[in-house]
């Protein structure tokens, strides 16, 4: 579902090394942590996966395809297929939450039923039903946090990327949300999260990738968030 | 499975379409205060311009108006009887360019000598009975460039014994007139691409404001047009509001300067016809609606590379 | 120990002023697209000021050098002597309004009317010997609408036996003038209003465009000042290259153009003189300036408030 | 240094109550948590600290004056007292690193040699002195956040406001970022911090005020971060 191939990616001019010789399967289905120090290249890496990037070096495949080769065109489509919880959320600052979690539905041509249908429901999803006709900025951190669960939820993607979805929960808030990515993944969505959540990593059982400036230094099936405290 | 050359070409629903007009009418409400700039740009843009066009069309008329009183005056050798003015008539009024002939006797012009100078009339008396003014042809002729064409094939003709026309004039006036012409397009050709630039600028500072969200819409996965068509709508939106404003204002001033200036100068040559008017609104309207949509159009371009 | 009114009251140092003007021209630098957008959009609105106000400026020219040729004729009783005609001239030049006085004899009038009439020649040979016209003294009035008042001081007089001046024409004159003024100072007053707007909400755009900016620079302790001069510097900077731009195209352009009209038409009263058109192009810096530094000034205004 | 009494804050027109009846002292010197659940008030109770907003009920007490009735000219002036990380960072995202810390020296007005002497030294407290000609768009999540942290001490306020500091995080990173807030602490700095980590809190035995739904539901001296997990 998934590939890497001998992936690096250098950032120009300042010649920042990001990633290197990154070699990376994950099947359809699969729930997949990212962890690392600050700065280790997580964010890095689920860019190349949605291609707001594309690699200095190496293949990406996703969903049966080289995105590397994607034409222009050919992008809004793949990343359709791909919901991401943005580490910085990325929330429409001149919508509503509701109108921000709808935008998702709306670049698929959903029908207007459907947007009335399934908003609200991924909204009760994650907890802010009521604070549907709130600008994002009259959130805290955490409820943007949550909206942008949400809205990448929203159209059913096959895989969905959540970067530090957590980071600004508390650890019940934390938890809750774990829990609805199990279950999303439980449905057959393919999860990949980075996190600096020990417990929650710890507590998973689940694959855990460990990355270091830019090498993957572990790759366990059943990991914890790190060998030694 | 994903991004297939199918999907890429797949068009846009009909009820996308009524969302993104939607979408451009929300913005517009939302981003009040920047659409009312962007709204008085454009207006301000074009009133200059029409104003400007309203003034080109005007003097180019009065122009035209003077040119329509010059004559050339042919002096003829002898009085003539019924049926040799007529013959002559006929004759001249074959000529190309040639408008209107009229003939003066020699009593007339005599006549009219002395209403033109009311000063000397002793002259006149004295001369009163020895009349020694010629007959003469006054021929108006359709453009003030044809006049010296007209005047040397007068002057061929039996009968007419000498040509007279303000040869100083006529020239000065059809300089003037290619001048003003000249002058008038270039005035227009420069605020039509200073308007064009104007208004294009302020689409792009609207667009280049809200550039951040442009690229949070890309990574959610909105194709080029879901983003494009929007802020095309908007600009044209905006730029048509502009335009039907303008026309609007420009409409109502004309009329009542032209009313204005008819009670004082009564024999200032207007252009005071409605299709002139209905022409330049109709121009204002596209242009307006049609840089505002072009504008927008290239504006978001550079920041759909995402 | 925070917020005393002592300290809200500190000027800023010196350094801080360095710094604002730094900040300022990177801005530029680093809006590049946006400045230029600005820039042109004030040239252009100023560029568009500068060629109305050069036209009105050669319109009113003209009419004062066609009032200019405008004179009354008072026809006297009989010829003068040296004596008689010193103490008259006097005497009218004495006339508030009254620009120059020329005396004509009996034989320079029937020299000129024959001029004037060269198709008439056959009846000035018959008056030869017998000319019946007046002497007259020809009147030059510096404003065609002081003639009526100068006609009206000079019939009373002795030695003046009638007095004449083309009452129509100088009465369509003066309206003609009254309007073209008028008119003139009205639509400069309506492009300076519409310079005035689009280039205000240019800079608003752009401050606009940075609002976010703004609201985190308070949140870190920015003081209002601090924040509003390198806006206000950078549209003072903006407006002032915009106005620079414009004044030398316009002084180039018009050079030109002044040349080029000589040629084709060289009897045309242009205004060849430097100093209007310095005059012209200052205004137009000036006006750039002031108008990048106030319309920045307001704009930002709004987006302190946080 | 810092009091509240009887503070409320209602956002209208949703009427959503963030605070109520909040009666708060902090010391001089003190180092205090706040924690609660997401939504619980965190934020805006720090926003009433900074002026970033004011309470709708109640006075706010910093720095010995009622900021309730600072005047529009005064509020930059208490600002600068107060050293702040945003949850949302809050960077100028045209600015580059070194000059987005530079900033906080250039509102005081500092001498170009103390802004060429203190802003590199921050910097490598932080860690990221090497990215200083970078902007913020180019650094990774956490690397921002240290940034921000950067920027809120540099001119050595007497208050520092962390508002979930360590949310992008790693544990180490983490650590050495509240060691770095300790040690200003040390030095007679009053730190308030905003946090859900559980760990840091419980083994930093300080003051510990818990938030729930806008009111104070603990308040202890040497806290932990929750009683029941
Ligand atoms: N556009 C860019 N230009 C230059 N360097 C960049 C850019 N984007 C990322 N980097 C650098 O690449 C490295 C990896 O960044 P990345 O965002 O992947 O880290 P991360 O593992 O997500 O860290 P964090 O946990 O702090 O979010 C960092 O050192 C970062 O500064
Ligand atoms: N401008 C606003 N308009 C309306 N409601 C607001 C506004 N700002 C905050 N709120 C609401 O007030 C409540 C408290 O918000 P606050 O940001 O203080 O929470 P928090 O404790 O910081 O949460 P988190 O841990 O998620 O950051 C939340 O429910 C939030 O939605
Ligand atoms: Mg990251
Ligand atoms: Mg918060």
């Amino acid at each position: 579902m998934i590939e890497m191939h001998h992936v690096s990616k250098i950032y120009y001019p300042a010649r920042v090394v990001a990633l290197q010789d990154i070699n990376l399967f994950i099947e359809k289905g699969e729930f997949v942590f990212i962890v690392g120090p600050s700065g280790a290249g997580k964010s890095t890496l689920t860019k190349l996966i949605y291609r707001e990037d594309v690699p200095s070096e190496g293949r990406v495949f996703v969903l049966g395809k080289d995105i590397t080769r994607l034409r222009r065109r050919e992008i809004p489509f793949l990343r359709r297929k791909i919901g991401v919880v943005f580490q910085d959320f990325k929330l429409l600052p001149d919508r509503t939450v509701y109108d921000n979690v709808a935008f998702a539905l709306r670049v698929i041509e959903a029908s207007p039923r459907e947007i009335r249908k399934r908003v609200p429901a991924v909204l009760d999803l994650v907890g802010l039903l009521d604070r549907a006709r709130n600008l994002p900025g009259q959130l805290s951190g955490g409820e943007q946090q949550r909206v942008a669960l949400a809205r990448a939820i929203a159209n059913n993607p096959p895989i969905v990327i959540a970067d530090e979805p957590t980071g600004n929960l508390d650890p019940q808030t934390s938890w809750e949300i774990v829990c609805l990515l199990k279950e999303i993944n439980r449905f057959g969505t393919t999860v990949i999260m980075a996190t600096h959540d020990e417990k929650i990593v710890d507590a998973m059982q689940k694959r855990v990738i460990a990355l270091e400036r830019g090498h993957i230094v572990r790759d366990d099936e059943r990991g914890v968030y790190a060998h030694e405290a | 499975m994903c991004g297939t050359m199918k999907e890429g070409f797949t068009p846009m629903k009909l009820r996308t379409w009524g969302y993104l007009l939607g979408e451009a009418f929300t913005s517009i409400r939302k981003n009040g205060l920047m659409s009312l700039a962007s709204f008085t740009t454009a207006g301000l843009s074009l009133l200059v311009l029409g104003v400007t066009l309203l003034l080109v069309v005007n003097l180019n008329h009065m122009v035209r108006s003077v040119e329509a009183q010059l004559e050339i005056v042919a002096y003829l050798e002898k009085e003539l009887n019924q049926g040799e003015l007529a013959s002559l008539k006929s004759q001249v009024e074959t000529i190309p360019g040639v408008v209107m002939v009229n003939y003066v006797s020699r009593d007339e012009a005599l006549d009219r000598l002395r209403e033109r100078l009311p000063d000397q009339t002793r002259v006149f008396d004295t001369v009163e009975e020895m009349n020694p003014l010629r007959p003469s042809l006054e021929v108006q002729v359709e453009k003030s460039d044809r006049i010296s064409e007209v005047a040397e094939v007068l002057g061929q003709m039996t009968m007419v014994e000498e040509v007279s026309y303000g040869r100083e004039v006529v020239e000065k006036l059809s300089k003037i007139t290619r001048i003003l012409n000249a002058g008038g397009l270039a005035l227009v050709g420069f605020l039509a691409l200073a308007t064009l630039l104007i208004i294009s600028n302020s689409v792009r500072l609207t667009v280049h404001a809200r550039r951040r969200e442009i690229a949070v819409m890309k990574l959610v996965g909105a194709t080029d047009s879901l983003i494009r068509w929007p802020f095309i709508l908007e600009g044209t939106i905006l730029g048509l509001a502009g335009g039907m404003g303008t026309a609007l204002l420009l409409w109502k001033g004309y009329l009542m300067l032209v009313e204005r200036l008819h009670q004082v100068l009564p024999f200032l040559p207007v252009v005071t016809g409605n299709d002139v008017l209905t022409q330049v609104c109709l121009l204002l309207v596209a242009t307006g609606a049609f840089i505002g949509a072009a504008g927008s159009a290239l504006s978001v371009r550079r920041y759909l590379r995402v």
